[in-house]
């Protein structure tokens, strides 16, 4: 037993310190000094992002596998930790309102607890190389969060959301679980790189139907198409900061948990078995997308569907298998991090103040609340791909790594996956047009949001106007990725 | 002798496995359901007991049949009324449900089929395996240990119990 | 007649078949847990069974199961407070009254 | 040569115009006036020292040792370089018809300027009018010196546009407008075939320049040789086209409706432009590019088969008119087909080219009695302030200066000697009896029909009757208005002495007019014939013209609607070109099109709304869904891949 | 270099500066907004001309390379984009363009209502993309500058157009959008095929075409994606129907700014990047596209015969002249390309005057049926002589910019060895019968003829500002149709003569 090698789990483990921190925090202190919390545990996460920045595992110097290969970390894990935190960070400080609400109070404490654990559990799929640890981390990072989706105890919905989540969430495991099986009696081992050397010699049918219930079971966290029907239900039902949580947090770990599996542990099996299953995916995952986001009112509802499709867009970043594939990807989780939660601020800041979440009542927004209008018209059009803001880039850059890997077939699907952001774009023009547009009297009277709100949606614009101008964080990320030319030894 | 033995054995629990498994998604009364859910999970600690995994048979039937199945029945008692006997079903969901359950079986029968050999494989002595080395394995880091997953079930187990706690709370 | 892992196979095969035909046809959302319990239980079946026949040099599908059974067991318990959660406010389990949002 | 004085020529006309046209409203009306007649006047006398210096100096810029006039660009500035060869240049070429042109168009010009300083008294938009007399001056000037067909062509848009505008000069009259806008398309229409047998002409010869393409014609263009395009070959179609631009400037047959209608515009707008210099342009453009034209023989005999037909018909139509100017003007129509005419029956092997010099000096003594007509029918315009003769009648008494200079013009065109149109027609027909007895005979009789019409206007303007004018006599109009009169009858009286061979004919050697007196006798009998059946149906009020339409009412209505020329075109534009072609399009635009853009979207509408039953909101059917799609999933990759 | 910045920098500099102005300008003080846009306009009008001086100063002086002003600062140096700028006489002469119209533009906006400070921050975002579009040669920026433009015009045209504007806005978006949709693949496409195997690949028009390494079979592919989706924003048949609803919906200064300049990108796009990079392709495709783009021409112009709008009318002229742009450029020659060239500038020039005259008498008499329109000619003459110069511009009066450009056209066109090509010209050529038509017909009802509507009676003539936008074009329009040598030979020179005679198409 060697309990050093815990140490290679510097991210974690900081994490599960927070975690305690709060829980005894929460368990412990008195009732007059519990209003802290939500501050005190939004400034420990912002160090502990920070220090992710800091650690030694950034410089690339230390990519480590702890516990026999089980556990892995390298530069771009870290990275990719490292954005998922910066979206973690935005969400409890847009959360702080909502946290410290009346109704909430009582459940504060539970909800970073569950929070946090339900990252940790996402770091462990990202970080895991043993199909065990992952399926922990998969369940770690879904069931609590069915707790949280049902925290909105006023209203029925969030009830309905949280049956829905976790019933789908257990079958969608129990089919997950089938296709591990299926693996395991084709290779005799759940350690990636075992399976990776001998998955090869293994075609036929049952790896086939191995893998696509791994995609299906994964499919489920990124919500893809027809996996993802469960996405709008919880969405609408959830608290919003829940919702954002699960709309960015969790779809991009899992993405990139995604990315991993299909590259290091079926990357030698790609153009034979799964290449044509994700071409399907991509497409209907797109296009089911945009055409259910169309005919949204509510907003909430109408951002699931928009995230359903984006996480088809995602996808072209894993169907590359290219480098720059890679780097989109991760560079394309981190924009849609800061453009969907500026989208999410302002629904959840007017929903604080008015408790409207309609569409049609945002008619006329413009003329009551400029900024917030135009903050959402920057999430638009960061979502939608308009330059000069983040989405733009990202989009480009992911559509680029996909048509790296050079076939007529990515071609094609790369211009469906085009002209399906037309489709994309007429719905987010159509907030636009109702906040800007419309001439009738707005619903929605001026009102001033809270300090924290409107904290995390400067960050969020500035990180949409920056992160594309500003060439580095992109250039870093290619860094990352670049010089490996098998992808399989990316990790 | 044993070879016989084992046979009668494998017949029933396949047959208890099979049986009780349809009538638990068949029967109308729920609380029955339980039961017959009671049964199949005896059932399969049986095929771990024969398959020489005794540890696992016993973690099934204390984990399962003792914890999870007496949570349902409380459950059930908590939330059912008197004579809640489920509807008849509506023939479309059946139609659906059948579909949908003899797809899985044609395609993960097909995928199993496609590997003949493999299931025709015969049963091997296993390697000697006591207690002693499920411990360690359990609490190890090295390779085919599995110190880091035991830790982190520990972490998921606390989250649920922590996310059932708020749930059940009334306010 | 010999022992093949054939015969171990095609129980827990029709077990997780029956799981899913529960899960869709049920109204009770308790009984829809139970038939999510089959399929877990299937799939438990499976990793031991490849396990025992294949790979009897070693125990992974051994312990994946062992794991697998305790989430098992965290869904159900988390399932399930859940579900009465829902009843308390509902009055009512049945699935087909879960579809106010849709669409 | 120096260049000042001819650009001067073109300056001064384009300056008037900017000068008028941009500060015209702050000026009075007299100060306009007299600045353009001033202009114009300098510019007359500027032409004319050119004209002198090119036919009597005897320089060795503009005549060799052989006695043969040559053609001397004075200035050529390039304007736009599009290929190394194909070059646009603004220039000035002087040879014998240009420099005729110069001093065609400013007299006329001028006596037009001076004679609406009296005619326009009063108007609005005094000073515009003015503006756009100087700017037509200028685009006419232009075009006849141009030194190479584009540059031609682009004169020949502007003289379009300034006519144009001239024509639509009372903006406010829906008539003026709809006439204005007629005679621009119809030229614009006929300018395509100019600009596409510009193409095709430069595709071949790889120059615009005219000195270039007409030296040595069979060289230049010998790359057409052989090349056929639907029957003809290339060099007619070019030919073909290009003369299809002068038929819409000359008003040829079929593309002559505007012209009529043209006379919407002030009369001496008529007088300059519809009768003396514009509507010569497409004359001036064939003879231009004669020595192309002798190449291919079959373009000429197009020539000449449309402008025999032309005469014949404006003739017979001219017979039946009411209005005045519209009697002169389907006379001009006439005219000008005379001239297009002689030159289509022009060969080099006939007295150097008869054809070419008869036709130019038509032209020149056309000018000038078509003017005198014009503006005398404008002072009768002026006096009784209608266009029928049927308000008219008896007006010798009133207008004795209009009427004597009227009765000239009469006399020159009906060729009577020794007037100028004598001499000039008589050349024509001398050429065409020489080409072809029938273009001979036929011509003969158009001449007679002239005589004829000519002189029912005549008679049914200052005799018939003697209708009362009530209070307001007519008289004649102030000097500004007579002297012009006065000073082109004199011309009209003495323009035929001018021996017009020794000064233009095609190849630019001297050439001897020598009356051939077989023809002439012919026709002068033909014209006395006509005129004395004017007098005796028209000189007295009387019953005869009645007898007479009532005799051949079916020719008569027919002629009197210019043979249903406009309705054709009315049908053509209206039915076809709107209703079936426009129409149809823009319709298929907005709904075919348009309507495909807009299904898209409607689609998608369609698609996400029947699509939504996916979302049931039922959990079982969530996973089912799930199920089947992981099946599927797997199941087409089986299928299909493996 | 300008005060130790490459020149090329401030075009994109000035309206990012003119962006914050506007920003700090209180909400309803039109003084200050005027102020800004003005002083900005002018700025980029005067930098542009000296621009254009220093320009053929270099020429002048001997200088030969493709591209003057080169520079390039390496941006996200992993995929080789780089912010690379330089310009030809071609982009000189664009950039000329979209400074005067932007000028022009602002006059014509003086009294926009409501919102004027989002107006103006729409309406400058959008040149800005325009003016970095035209400077850059980096097929990367190039296509970021060109989606910059496109997207501020869906607000402009929704917030402050007229009609049946939402609509309207959202079609022309989701069209254009849907071109550039195509055009993205293609150059990303054109990326990696930009050099011989093992080299760094490049996004850098000019390096891409010093290379010529697009392989020909990849060339028939990613030819029609980038010609198709500059053509949408070229208005090509049938993509074109975005142009009658979006210029009818959208208000003065935009529909100026959009017809243009904007549409010009197409036009450019279509030239620099996919003639320029894919000469083969486009010889043996251009057949395809000269069929569409012929249809364009004449179809445009029948269709603009039977409209009532007055905007629509100009639409409908937009799309027939840009169709020709689009035909110029498919012959593949240098005459005809200079010609498609001339025709961008003339067109931008005079059909930004059209829509401003439209939009000035629009002001006033609140309706652009020319059916209850008449003899404004008497009301406000200023206005109407400007309309007859437009039309006359318009329908190829020498002296005026539009004949130059067409003669040019013609004339290149018809030089095309290929018989095909030359009786396709002559059909394009029948366009300027029918331009003569409509544009007649519409000056006819509109200006000349009675006053229809007694009330019409009482409006006044232009006003200051008014008279300045529009003369300002019209100068402009006169300047090219006097003096077209000196843009034609700023526009040839580009041309590298040995280009087009590789393909052989010339005589």
């Amino acid at each position: 037993m060697d309990y050093s090698q815990f140490l290679a789990m510097k991210q974690e483990i900081g994490l599960l310190v927070i975690f305690l921190f709060v829980f005894f925090y929460d368990a412990f202190m008195p009732k007059k000094s519990q209003g802290a919390l939500a501050g005190i545990t939004t400034m420990l996460f912002g160090v502990f992002t920070l220090y992710g920045f800091f650690c030694p595992c950034l410089n690339g110097a230390c990519a480590t596998d702890a516990f026999a290969g089980m556990y892995n970390t390298s530069a771009i894990v870290v990275a990719i930790k490292n954005i998922l935190n910066i979206g973690v960070f935005i969400v409890l400080i847009q959360s702080m309102k909502w946290a410290n609400s009346e109704d909430q109070v009582i459940r504060r404490g539970e909800f970073y607890e569950l929070l946090l654990v339900t990252l940790f559990g996402m770091y462990l799929m990202i970080s895991a190389r043993h199909f065990l640890l992952f399926v922990i981390g998969l369940e770690a990072a879904s069931l609590p969060l069915a707790a949280m989706v049902a925290f909105d105890k006023k209203r029925v919905e969030s009830h309905e959301a949280a049956i829905k989540y976790i019933l789908t969430a257990v079958f969608s495991s129990a089919v997950f679980l089938m296709g591990l099986s299926f693996v395991y009696a084709l290779t005799g081992s759940l350690y990636f790189d075992a399976i990776a050397a001998k998955i090869a010699a293994e075609q036929g049918v049952m790896l086939i139907v191995a893998v696509a219930f791994v995609i299906a079971g994964i499919g489920f966290k990124l919500s893809l198409v027809p996996f993802h029907l469960w996405t709008a239900d919880v969405y609408q039902g959830a608290p919003t900061s829940v919702t954002s949580y699960l709309s960015v947090i969790s779809k991009g770990a899992a993405a990139f948990a995604f990315l991993v599996i299909m590259a290091q542990v079926f990357g030698t099996v790609y153009s034979q078995v799964w290449e044509w299953m994700l071409y399907a995916l991509i497409i209907l995952t797109i296009t089911i997308g945009n055409l259910f986001a169309i005919r949204q009112r509510n907003m909430k509802r109408f951002l699931a569907f928009s995230s359903v499709s984006q996480a088809g867009y995602i996808m072209l970043g894993v169907i590359a298998m290219t480098a720059t594939g890679v780097s989109s990807l991760m560079y394309y989780i981190l924009v849609y991090i800061f453009s969907n939660l500026a989208a999410f601020g302002v629904i959840q800041a007017i929903e604080n103040n008015t408790g409207m979440v309609s569409m049609d009542d945002y008619k006329g927004l413009y003329k009551t609340n400029p900024r917030l209008s135009f903050t959402m018209m920057l999430a638009m059009f960061s979502l939608a791909g308009i330059p000069p803001f983040a989405g733009f880039f990202s989009k480009f850059f992911i559509f680029t790594g996909a048509i790296e890997q050079g076939s007529i077939a990515i071609y094609v699907l790369v211009l469906i996956a085009l002209i399906n952001t037309i489709i994309s774009l007429y719905y987010y023009l159509l907030v636009v047009k109702a906040m800007f547009i419309h001439k009738d009297e707005c619903k929605i009277a001026n009102f001033k949001s809270a300090c924290s709100e409107r904290v995390a949606m400067w960050i969020c614009v500035a990180g949409i106007i920056a992160l594309g101008i500003v060439s580095c964080v992109y250039n870093s990320l290619l860094d990352l990725t670049n010089g490996t030319s098998i992808l399989a030894n990316l990790f | 002798m044993e070879l016989v033995g084992s046979i009668i054995m494998l017949g029933i629990i396949v047959l208890s496995i099979i049986v009780f498994s349809v009538l638990t998604v068949t029967t109308r009364k729920i609380l029955r359901s339980a039961t017959y859910l009671l049964f199949t999970l005896f059932a399969t600690a049986g095929i771990y007991f024969q398959l020489d995994y005794e540890f696992l048979g016993a973690v099934q039937i204390a984990v399962y049949a003792g914890g999870i199945v007496v949570l349902f029945v409380f459950s059930i008692l908590l939330t059912s009324r008197p004579g809640d006997n489920s509807a008849k079903l509506t023939s479309k969901k059946h139609v659906l449900g059948l579909i949908a359950a003899v797809g899985t079986l044609v395609v993960a029968g097909y995928a199993l089929f496609s590997r003949c050999t493999a299931l025709c494989t015969k049963l091997s002595p296993m390697k000697d395996y006591t207690m002693d080395n499920l411990g360690t394995d359990l609490l190890g880091s090295g390779a085919g240990q599995y110190l880091l997953p035991f830790e982190a079930i520990s972490v998921l187990l606390l989250a649920c119990i922590i996310g059932g706690i708020v749930v059940a709370r009334k306010r | 007649m010999e022992l093949t892992m054939l015969y171990y196979i095609i129980p827990s095969l029709i077990m997780f078949c029956c799981g899913v035909y529960g899960f869709i046809t049920r109204k009770n959302m308790i009984a829809i847990l139970i038939s999510l319990e089959l399929m877990l239980n299937a799939v438990d079946i499976n990793f031991v069974v490849f396990n025992r026949f294949l790979f009897p040099g070693q125990m992974e599908g051994m312990f994946f199961t062992l794991f697998a059974i305790a989430i098992a067991a965290a869904e159900t318990a988390l399932a399930i407070a859940i579900i009465i959660n829902l009843f308390r406010v509902a009055k009512n389990i049945d699935v087909e009254d879960v579809n106010e949002m849709k669409f | 040569m120096d260049i000042t004085m001819p650009l001067m020529i073109l300056a001064i006309p384009l300056g008037m115009f900017l000068l008028l046209g941009l500060f015209g409203n702050k000026m009075s009306h007299k100060l306009a006036g007299w600045l353009g007649t001033l202009g114009m006047g300098t510019a007359l006398v500027l032409a004319y020292t050119t004209a002198y210096q090119y036919f009597f100096s005897g320089s060795e810029l503009f005549i060799n040792a052989a006695g043969e006039r040559l053609q001397h660009a004075v200035f050529d500035y390039t304007w736009l370089e599009f290929t190394e060869k194909l070059i646009i240049k603004l220039g000035f070429l002087l040879d014998p018809i240009s420099a005729m042109m110069l001093v065609v168009i400013t007299t006329i010009s001028f006596m037009v300027h001076l004679y609406s300083l009296g005619y326009m008294h009063g108007e609005k938009g005094f000073q515009r009018y003015y503006a756009f007399l100087s700017l037509f001056s200028f685009s006419m000037l232009g075009l006849v010196v141009a030194t190479n067909i584009f540059q031609m062509y682009i004169f020949w848009e502007l003289v379009g546009a300034s006519s144009y505008l001239l024509i639509g000069f009372y903006y406010t009259k829906p008539s003026a407008v709809a006439a204005s806008k007629k005679a621009f398309i119809v030229t614009r229409f006929a300018d395509l075939g100019f600009l596409i047998g510009i193409l095709i002409l430069s595709f071949y010869s790889s120059t615009f320049d005219f000195v270039t393409m007409t030296s040595n014609p069979q060289s230049v263009f010998a790359s057409t040789a052989g090349t056929m395009f639907m029957g003809g070959s290339v060099l007619t179609w070019g030919l073909v086209l290009i003369f299809m631009g002068g038929m819409g400037k000359s008003a040829m047959m079929p593309l002559h409706i505007w012209l009529p209608d043209a006379m919407e515009g002030p009369t001496p707008v008529s007088a300059l432009i519809h009768a003396a210099t514009m509507v010569v342009a497409g004359v001036f453009l064939v003879a231009r590019m004669f020595p192309v034209y002798i190449v291919q023989e079959s373009a000429l005999e197009i020539v000449t088969v449309v402008g025999a037909l032309t005469a014949l018909y404006a003739a017979i139509v001219a017979c039946t008119q009411i209005d005045i100017k519209r009697v002169l003007a389907f006379s001009t129509i006439s005219q000008i087909a005379f001239m297009v005419v002689s030159l289509g029956v022009a060969r080099p092997d006939f007295h150097e080219g008869l054809g070419y010099m008869a036709s130019m000096f038509h032209l020149f003594t056309h000018a000038m009695f078509k003017a005198l007509l014009f503006l005398g029918a404008g002072a009768l315009i002026h006096a009784v302030h209608s266009n029928d003769y049927t308000a008219m009648g008896g007006l010798r008494k009133y207008m004795p200066i209009t009427h004597i200079s009227f009765l000239i013009g009469c006399l020159a065109i009906a060729g009577i000697p020794p007037f100028a149109g004598f001499f000039s027609k008589d050349e024509i027909l001398t050429a065409a009896f020489n080409n072809s007895p029938l273009w001979g005979i036929w011509m003969t009789g158009v001449a007679g029909l002239t005589a004829f019409y000519m002189f029912r206007l005549y008679y049914r303007i200052f005799w018939w009757n003697n209708p009362d004018y009530g209070h307001h006599t007519p008289h004649d109009g102030p000097w500004t208005m007579s002297l012009p009169l006065i000073i082109l009858a004199t011309i009209s009286c003495v323009a035929g002495f001018i021996p017009f061979g020794e000064f233009v004919t095609w190849n630019g050697h001297e050439y001897i007019i020598h009356l051939d007196w077989t023809v002439a006798t012919t026709s002068i009998v033909v014209a006395v014939c006509a005129i004395a059946l004017a007098t005796v149906m028209y000189r007295k009020e009387n019953a005869i013209p009645t007898r007479m339409k009532n005799a051949m009412k079916g020719l008569w209505t027919a002629a009197y609607n210019r043979f249903y020329f406009d309705e054709l075109y009315i049908f053509i534009t209206h039915k076809i070109i709107f209703n079936l072609v426009s129409r149809p399009i823009a319709w298929f635009d907005r709904h075919i099109i348009d309507g495909t853009m807009d299904s898209f979207a409607t689609m998608t509408n369609y698609a996400s709304e029947k699509i939504k039953g996916l979302q049931s909101g039922s959990v079982q059917q969530y996973v089912w869904v799930y199920l089947v799609g992981a099946l599927l999933l797997a199941g087409a990759v089986i299928v299909f891949v493996i | 270099m300008l005060f130790g910045l490459n020149i090329l920098l401030y075009f994109v500099i000035i309206p990012v500066l003119m962006l914050l102005g506007l920003f700090l300008c209180q909400k309803d003080n039109m003084k200050q907004i005027r102020t800004v846009a003005v002083v900005g306009s002018t700025l980029l009008v005067a930098l542009s001309v000296y621009l254009l001086v220093d320009y053929l100063a270099l020429r002048a002086a001997g200088e030969t390379a493709q591209m003057l002003y080169t520079d390039s600062w390496c941006w996200f140096e992993n995929l080789n984009i780089n912010l690379a700028v330089g310009v030809d006489g071609i982009s000189v002469a664009m950039i000329l363009l979209s400074a005067i119209i932007v000028f022009a533009g602002s006059f014509a906006s003086w009294k926009i209502n409501p919102l004027p400070k989002d107006f103006f921050l729409w309406l400058i975002l959008l040149s800005t993309g325009v003016f970095g579009f035209f400077i850059s040669i980096d097929l990367f920026t190039m296509f970021m500058f060109y989606e910059v433009a496109l997207i501020p015009m869906y607000l402009l045209i929704g917030l402050w157009g007229t009609g049946r504007k939402e609509y309207s806005a959202m079609k022309l978006t989701l069209m254009l959008m849907g071109g550039s949709a195509f055009l993205m693949l293609g150059l990303i496409g054109i990326y990696f095929h930009s050099v011989p195997e093992g080299q760094q690949l490049t996004w850098n028009i000019v390096e891409i075409a010093e290379k010529g390494a697009i392989p020909h079979d990849w060339q028939l592919f990613l030819f029609p994606m980038t010609f198709v989706g500059f053509g949408v924003l070229g208005a090509m048949f049938p993509f074109h129907t975005w142009s009658p609803d979006g210029h009818a919906s959208a208000p003065t200064a935009v529909s100026m700014l959009h017809a243009g300049v904007l549409m010009k990108l197409g036009g450019y796009g279509c030239f620099r990047v996919s003639m320029y990079l894919m000469p083969e392709a486009a010889n043996e495709l251009a057949w395809i596209f000269l069929i569409l783009t012929g249809i364009s021409v004449v179809y445009g112009a029948f269709s603009a015969c039977v409209q009532t709008d007055l905007k629509y009318i100009n639409a409908y002229s937009s799309v027939s002249h840009c169709g020709l742009v689009l035909f110029a450029i498919l012959m593949l020659n240098t005459t005809a390309m200079t010609g498609a060239i001339m025709q961008m500038l003339s067109h931008g020039l005079m059909t930004a005057l059209f829509f401003a005259l439209i939009g000035m008498i629009y002001g006033r008499t609140h309706t652009r049926d020319i059916r209850e329109m008449g003899g404004l000619m008497k009301i406000m003459p200023f206005l109407a002589v400007c309309y007859v110069i437009a039309g006359m511009a318009s329908l190829g009066l020498p002296g005026l910019s539009g004949f130059v450009a067409e003669m040019t056209i013609f004339v290149g066109s018809f030089q095309h060895t290929d018989m095909f090509h030359r009786v396709f010209t002559i059909v394009a050529c029948c366009s300027i019968v029918i331009t003569a038509v409509y544009i007649l017909r519409v000056v006819g009802k509109l200006l000349f003829g009675p006053v229809q509507d007694e009330h019409h009676l009482k409006l006044t003539d232009a006003t200051w500002w008014e008279r300045f936008s529009a003369i300002t074009l019209i100068v402009c329009v006169a300047a090219i149709g006097c003096f077209p040598n000196f843009f034609s030979d700023l526009i040839k020179f580009t041309f590298d003569p040995e280009f087009f005679t590789v393909l052989g198409l010339i005589k």
